[in-house]
């Protein structure tokens, strides 16, 4: 009797148990998908390749040029990262400033909120007079447009601290620093890495914008370069590379994210 | 190999069919001639290099002088002036399609409407051009429009006329599939604008410390555009060299343009490239006081300093 | 005779304002050092509140809590307190939350990195003590209510304060740990001379461990009655059995059948 | 004997309670200190005023040019807060969509971080063409450019809802939905509202870079007008007038932040 | 007789994955409708996985858990559940805690708007019942660690369900303030019918409450022994106090201390 059973179960199993783990291919399909898509749209609505290539047309662009394209790609990354690495210390810095004290937030809150309202593009020829144009000014335009998503979630994960688990630290004379540090940026850590998902983003459109208007390289010179000649199939090979950028380093930050906030992702039914 | 003194100069724009007197200069050697060492940036419009210059963020520069003209009324001792004119005919102009109605004649543009992107040197010079053509613009619609759209609304008739330089506006008009015969080019010049167009400028307290240097460095770009006069195919070549993204055919009709229209003028060639008229450029200074208000009373030798050009035998382009 | 370690002297204690809740009022009470004080009362009395008050987690509106000589004024540092909600840190596992206070606490945090060996071993000892031997690895969120109580209690007792403050330590478990703790806690008392304050609802558990058991009125919390326990130390389970043990608790029990009516 | 010490009391309590409270003037003493280290910094480095113009210059412009100020700056307000609008709906639906389904995370979040790395100016001619010049680009493009934000806070905020509050509506029968709005929406509250604040000043610079590009009004045209006149302080003018504009809607959504997250913001030692 | 209400089958229940920590293993427990069950055992058992099971916030790896007649594979929308954390929504006032199962129950949530005031009265006399009257505005962080129970409890009990699993509802409760609750729980099984599991470290509440006590043995978790309480209902508190309550509550007690050490 207990024999029958027994292979019943062990066909059964790897059938119930192990259906195709669709996952990995998703970013794959939504991509593929988009493509077709765009491929598709722009066959029906007929737009001039000039203001919209098809993809077909931009991949062309992106094999006939492709030493140039991987050469500013790779600047665009460089000044990219490094702007971004400073606007996480930075954003993290103003964060603590700004959750530590309510007269620095109720001061300085508003003023960044001013300042990042403001194109940072025409911060820029200011920026080339100091610093001439060229690797600098990029990476400080990636930085001054990217730190603010990091100082609101940082802030606004400090300001939201449970007093009860405040009081644990709290209790065993804990100065405000020790809260911060061991509560404060370990609880929004989850956040923290939202914002880094934003400020990457930011960061690309930052080092772009300035190697637009200052740069003798970098896919924002590319691009413009591109742009004045009407070459928009090889402006959107720019535009597919830095997405493909974009989640480069959003890969890496997911992965680290995976990595230290395990502990946040627990729920059941949420996607995560 | 030997000491070569550094020059740091910023162009008006990316590295096009027109720059190729400063990378024939370059290729060519004529810059290590003079012992120089020339690093050229990129630049963002004929108008920012003025403040790139004059802050001495970069010792030369190549820009629009009408907008230098501005920027002096705005305080005459800043450290900055032109040293040598480059576009003797500026390249302003309005674009049109005869399609649409527009001709050569700027009253065709009358009942129109002009596609224009506010930082546009050419249309800066509109209420100048307005004037000295004696066109009627009550009916003339004025719209708005950024260089990206710029070409596509005129090749959509979204717009009937568009402003800009000539030689960008042309090509990529023709890149958008519009036809040779369809495009219309109203260059202001002909039409009674006495205006110069981009020159060479110099940071003055750096020409004041390094005056053999900037006399290098004009003998050198004299040499490097008379070149790019005499050989268009070559001067294309380094171009596409410095921008590896363009195309070879288009560069060299845009130089071939801008040699037309703008460097080997009819002046040029009588009285040799890089000075100008000191009389025509007081004109010019009282046509901008229509076009764009100049408030003080400026001259052409607040503006223009002809002290470091070559001899004018040495400027003759063949 | 030597002054106490915790004096609370006409202490008014009000949550969230002038119109909010009233917790304690006129609440008086002596700790002297060394001695195991129990408080007993009705829920929501202001028990946790006066745990906070001793703490210096609450600074009351009127009236003084001095603790080692002090005027409170601000949380203070010798004191090793469990809250009645184990409110461990979820993204630190169980043995790391305990650790905590050796990485706050002046005494221990620069030890901490080059003695850390020696701190992990201490840490595993406890967890052994209440019964969660193995359990360092797992998260706080992986443990039972009563376990995430008992590591609770391991974070109070790790960094040895001078003064042990327990919000009802053993709420959560069942009679037998519970018994065990409790001589767990005695031992500690008896051994290390440490001052401990107990809030608990087990009078038992009061009588069993405390030498005074402050018996405290509804909200707004005061405290009515000081009871002594006569009992001799050390004090074995079988005390529980004798009558005396069951006079006292029924006593108790009775005081605080009133103390639910009166304000 | 009790009346000599009540005195004492009476005096002595609104001295101690009641210190002069700073914290509403605080924006307004960092405003100014702002300007004061702006203008001290612009006399000493003796930069023209066509690169950076002193505060007192723009000031100067702004009264001079107030009717056109005005103007356009009520044009940029309308767009920007129509896009901010569309971002914020689209935003919270995008996020809810995201952390409803593990596949359309992994599907749809890179596609979105790709999209995000762009620079926003580059699509300004895609909408100008379909839509013309004017209002319709400027409102897209402020959506595009802060929805962003927003998705992301969101989605965390689903991702991270702890099992134990989940289980309370589980154990009812509650499904997906209701959890999401019943706990996973308040729950990311205060991050929504820090979304927030990112989000409209992105909003701000994506109407402007539209303007910039194709509007006959709006701050964006002003100042790309004024940049071609070397109109400078007007530039600058403009950019104060973004900067006031923003910090009124910071105003406006922390005021309403305050009025629904003060669950949140009960940290006795934090700022908030 | 009928079907039972809830039936546990040979169930084996391990948390995070294969390596994870078994919680229960070869569990079997039957619950008849309108029966009142008890669930006593050494801490971290397994009870709490017991009632996530029957719930079905858990499903286990092996074995069957069925609830009125139905295998359960998702969660069940018959229970109220009063869990052992008091996970009350810090946004949410208490009042409007206690109002969120009607906002989801299928029975309630199409009628909440109509009858909004209705309801709210009902809240607010279940929140009289357990003593909390007059908090229902207050948020759940203003309220004691017992007061947050018993408005636990009143979520649990709101939208009367015919299942009523309880996890320690009484944990933090001082004596007086169990026994009344004991007295409420008593008579809405009498007068509702309403079948009941409670989990609770106290036998003389469960011997007092219960028809059935099932006694748990340490972790992994499974029933070692059901008892049938024999005393009639009505019951009243001084049944405390006869001889044959003190024999089975004993009796109980020697016996979880064997479970203690049986795995
Ligand atoms: N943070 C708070 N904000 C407002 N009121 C509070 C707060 N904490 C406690 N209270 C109120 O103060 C009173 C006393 O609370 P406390 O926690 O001290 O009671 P307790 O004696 O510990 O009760 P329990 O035995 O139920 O834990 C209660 O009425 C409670 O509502
Ligand atoms: N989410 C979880 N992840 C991993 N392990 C868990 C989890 N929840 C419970 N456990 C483990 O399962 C076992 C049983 O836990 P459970 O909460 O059922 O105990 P319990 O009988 O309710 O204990 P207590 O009386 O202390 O509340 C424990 O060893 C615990 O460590
Ligand atoms: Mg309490
Ligand atoms: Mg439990």
């Amino acid at each position: 009797m207990t024999d029958s059973p027994a292979p019943t179960v062990a066909v059964s199993t790897p059938i119930a148990r192990k259906p195709i783990n669709w996952l990995p291919f998703m970013p794959w399909i939504y991509t593929i998908a988009l493509f077709a898509i765009w491929e598709l749209g722009v066959q029906l609505s007929g737009l001039p390749h000039t203001i919209l290539p098809a993809p077909s047309r931009v991949f062309q662009a992106i094999i006939q040029y492709w030493p140039a394209i991987q050469r500013h790609s790779i600047q665009t990354l460089y000044t990219t990262s490094l702007g971004f690495i400073l606007a996480v210390v930075g954003g993290l810095a103003l964060g603590l400033l700004v959750g530590w004290s309510r007269t620095i937030y109720a001061g300085l809150y508003p003023i960044m909120v001013g300042f990042n309202a403001i194109p940072k593009v025409a911060l820029v020829p200011i920026l080339v007079i100091w610093f001439g144009i060229g690797t600098v000014p990029a990476v400080l335009t990636a930085f001054l447009i990217a730190f603010f998503p990091i100082v609101v979630n940082v802030a606004t994960g400090l300001a939201t601290i449970e007093p009860e688990t405040e009081d644990v630290l709290r209790a065993l004379g804990a100065k405000k620093m020790d809260i911060m540090l061991k509560v404060g940026i370990p609880r929004s850590m989850p956040y923290f890495f939202g914002s880094l998902k934003v400020a990457i983003t930011l960061a690309f459109v930052g080092s772009v914008i300035s190697e637009t208007v200052a740069a003798n390289s970098g896919l924002g010179y590319m691009m413009s370069a591109a742009q004045s000649q009407f070459n928009v199939p090889l402006v959107f090979a720019g535009l597919v590379m830095l997405a493909v950028e974009g989640i480069v380093m959003y890969a890496l930050m997911a992965w680290i994210e995976k990595r230290t906030t395990g502990w946040a992702h627990r729920s059941t039914t949420m996607a995560g | 190999a030997q000491d070569l003194t550094p020059v740091r100069f910023t162009l008006d724009w990316r590295i096009e069919g027109p720059a190729a007197g400063f990378m024939l200069a370059e290729a060519n050697g004529y810059f290590e001639e003079e012992g120089l060492d020339v690093t050229f940036d990129v630049g963002n419009g004929s108008v920012e290099v003025i403040p790139r210059v004059a802050t001495g963020a970069y010792d030369m520069g190549f820009g629009d002088i009408n907008s230098l003209i501005k920027f002096l009324d705005e305080d005459v001792d800043q450290p900055i002036k032109a040293i040598m004119m480059v576009y003797e005919t500026p390249t302003f102009s309005v674009v049109g399609r005869r399609s649409l109605g527009v001709t050569e004649d700027p009253a065709s543009l009358e009942g129109k409407t002009l596609g224009a992107p506010p930082p546009d040197g050419a249309f800066a010079q509109w209420p100048a051009f307005v004037e000295a053509s004696g066109i009627d613009t009550t009916d003339i619609t004025i719209e708005s429009i950024g260089f990206p759209v710029r070409e596509p609304m005129l090749a959509q008739g979204d717009v009937d006329t568009v402003f800009g330089f000539a030689f960008s506006v042309i090509l990529n008009l023709k890149a958008q599939g519009v036809a040779d015969d369809d495009i219309v080019p109203i260059m202001m010049a002909d039409h009674g604008l006495a205006l110069y167009g981009n020159s060479i400028m110099v940071n003055t307290d750096f020409a004041e410390a390094n005056p053999e240097v900037v006399e290098g460095m004009l003998r050198a770009l004299t040499k490097g555009f008379a070149d790019a006069v005499a050989d268009p195919a070559a001067g294309a070549a380094a171009v596409v060299a410095a921008n590896d993204i363009l195309d070879v055919a288009i560069e060299t009709e845009r130089l071939e343009m801008a040699n037309a229209m703008n460097i080997n003028t009819s002046y040029v060639q009588e009285n040799g490239f890089g000075g100008v008229d000191m009389n025509r450029l007081d004109a010019a200074i009282e046509q901008l006081g229509t076009s764009i208000g100049i408030s003080s009373d400026i001259s052409a030798a607040d503006v223009f300093d002809d002290s470091f050009l070559p001899p004018a035998e040495e400027r003759m382009l063949q | 005779m030597t002054k106490p370690l915790v004096a609370i002297d006409q202490v008014d204690m009000r949550y969230g304002g002038p119109d909010g809740t009233l917790a304690v009022a006129g609440l008086n009470m002596v700790v002297e050092k060394g001695e195991f004080a129990a408080v007993v009362g009705p829920s929501g009395c202001g028990k946790s509140t006066l745990m906070k008050l001793v703490t210096g987690l609450h600074i009351p509106q009127s009236g003084l809590v001095t603790v080692a000589g002090t005027h409170v004024t601000k949380p203070v540092s010798i004191v090793g307190m469990a809250f009645q909600n184990p409110t461990m840190l979820p993204w630190r596992t169980t043995l790391d939350n305990i650790l905590l206070p050796l990485e706050i606490v002046e005494r221990h945090r620069h030890r901490l990195r080059r003695h850390k060996a020696e701190y992990v071993a201490k840490a595993e000892a406890l967890l052994d003590t209440v019964g969660l031997k193995g359990f360092g690895s797992k998260f706080p969120w992986q443990l039972s209510g009563g376990m995430q109580q008992r590591a609770n209690l391991c974070r109070a007792l790790i960094h040895e304060p001078e003064l042990l403050m327990l919000d009802e330590p053993f709420g959560a478990l069942d009679a037998f740990t519970r018994e065990e703790l409790w001589q767990v806690i005695r031992d500690l008392h008896a051994a290390q001379g440490v001052t401990i304050v107990l809030v608990t609802h087990d009078l038992r558990e009061a009588a069993f461990l405390a030498d005074t058991i402050h018996v405290m009125s509804a909200r707004p919390g005061r405290v009515l009655n000081v009871h002594r326990v006569p009992f001799a130390r050390p004090r074995q389970l079988e005390l529980m059995y004798e009558p005396a043990f069951n006079d006292l608790v029924h006593s108790l029990r009775a005081e605080i059948a009133d103390a639910r009516a009166v304000a």
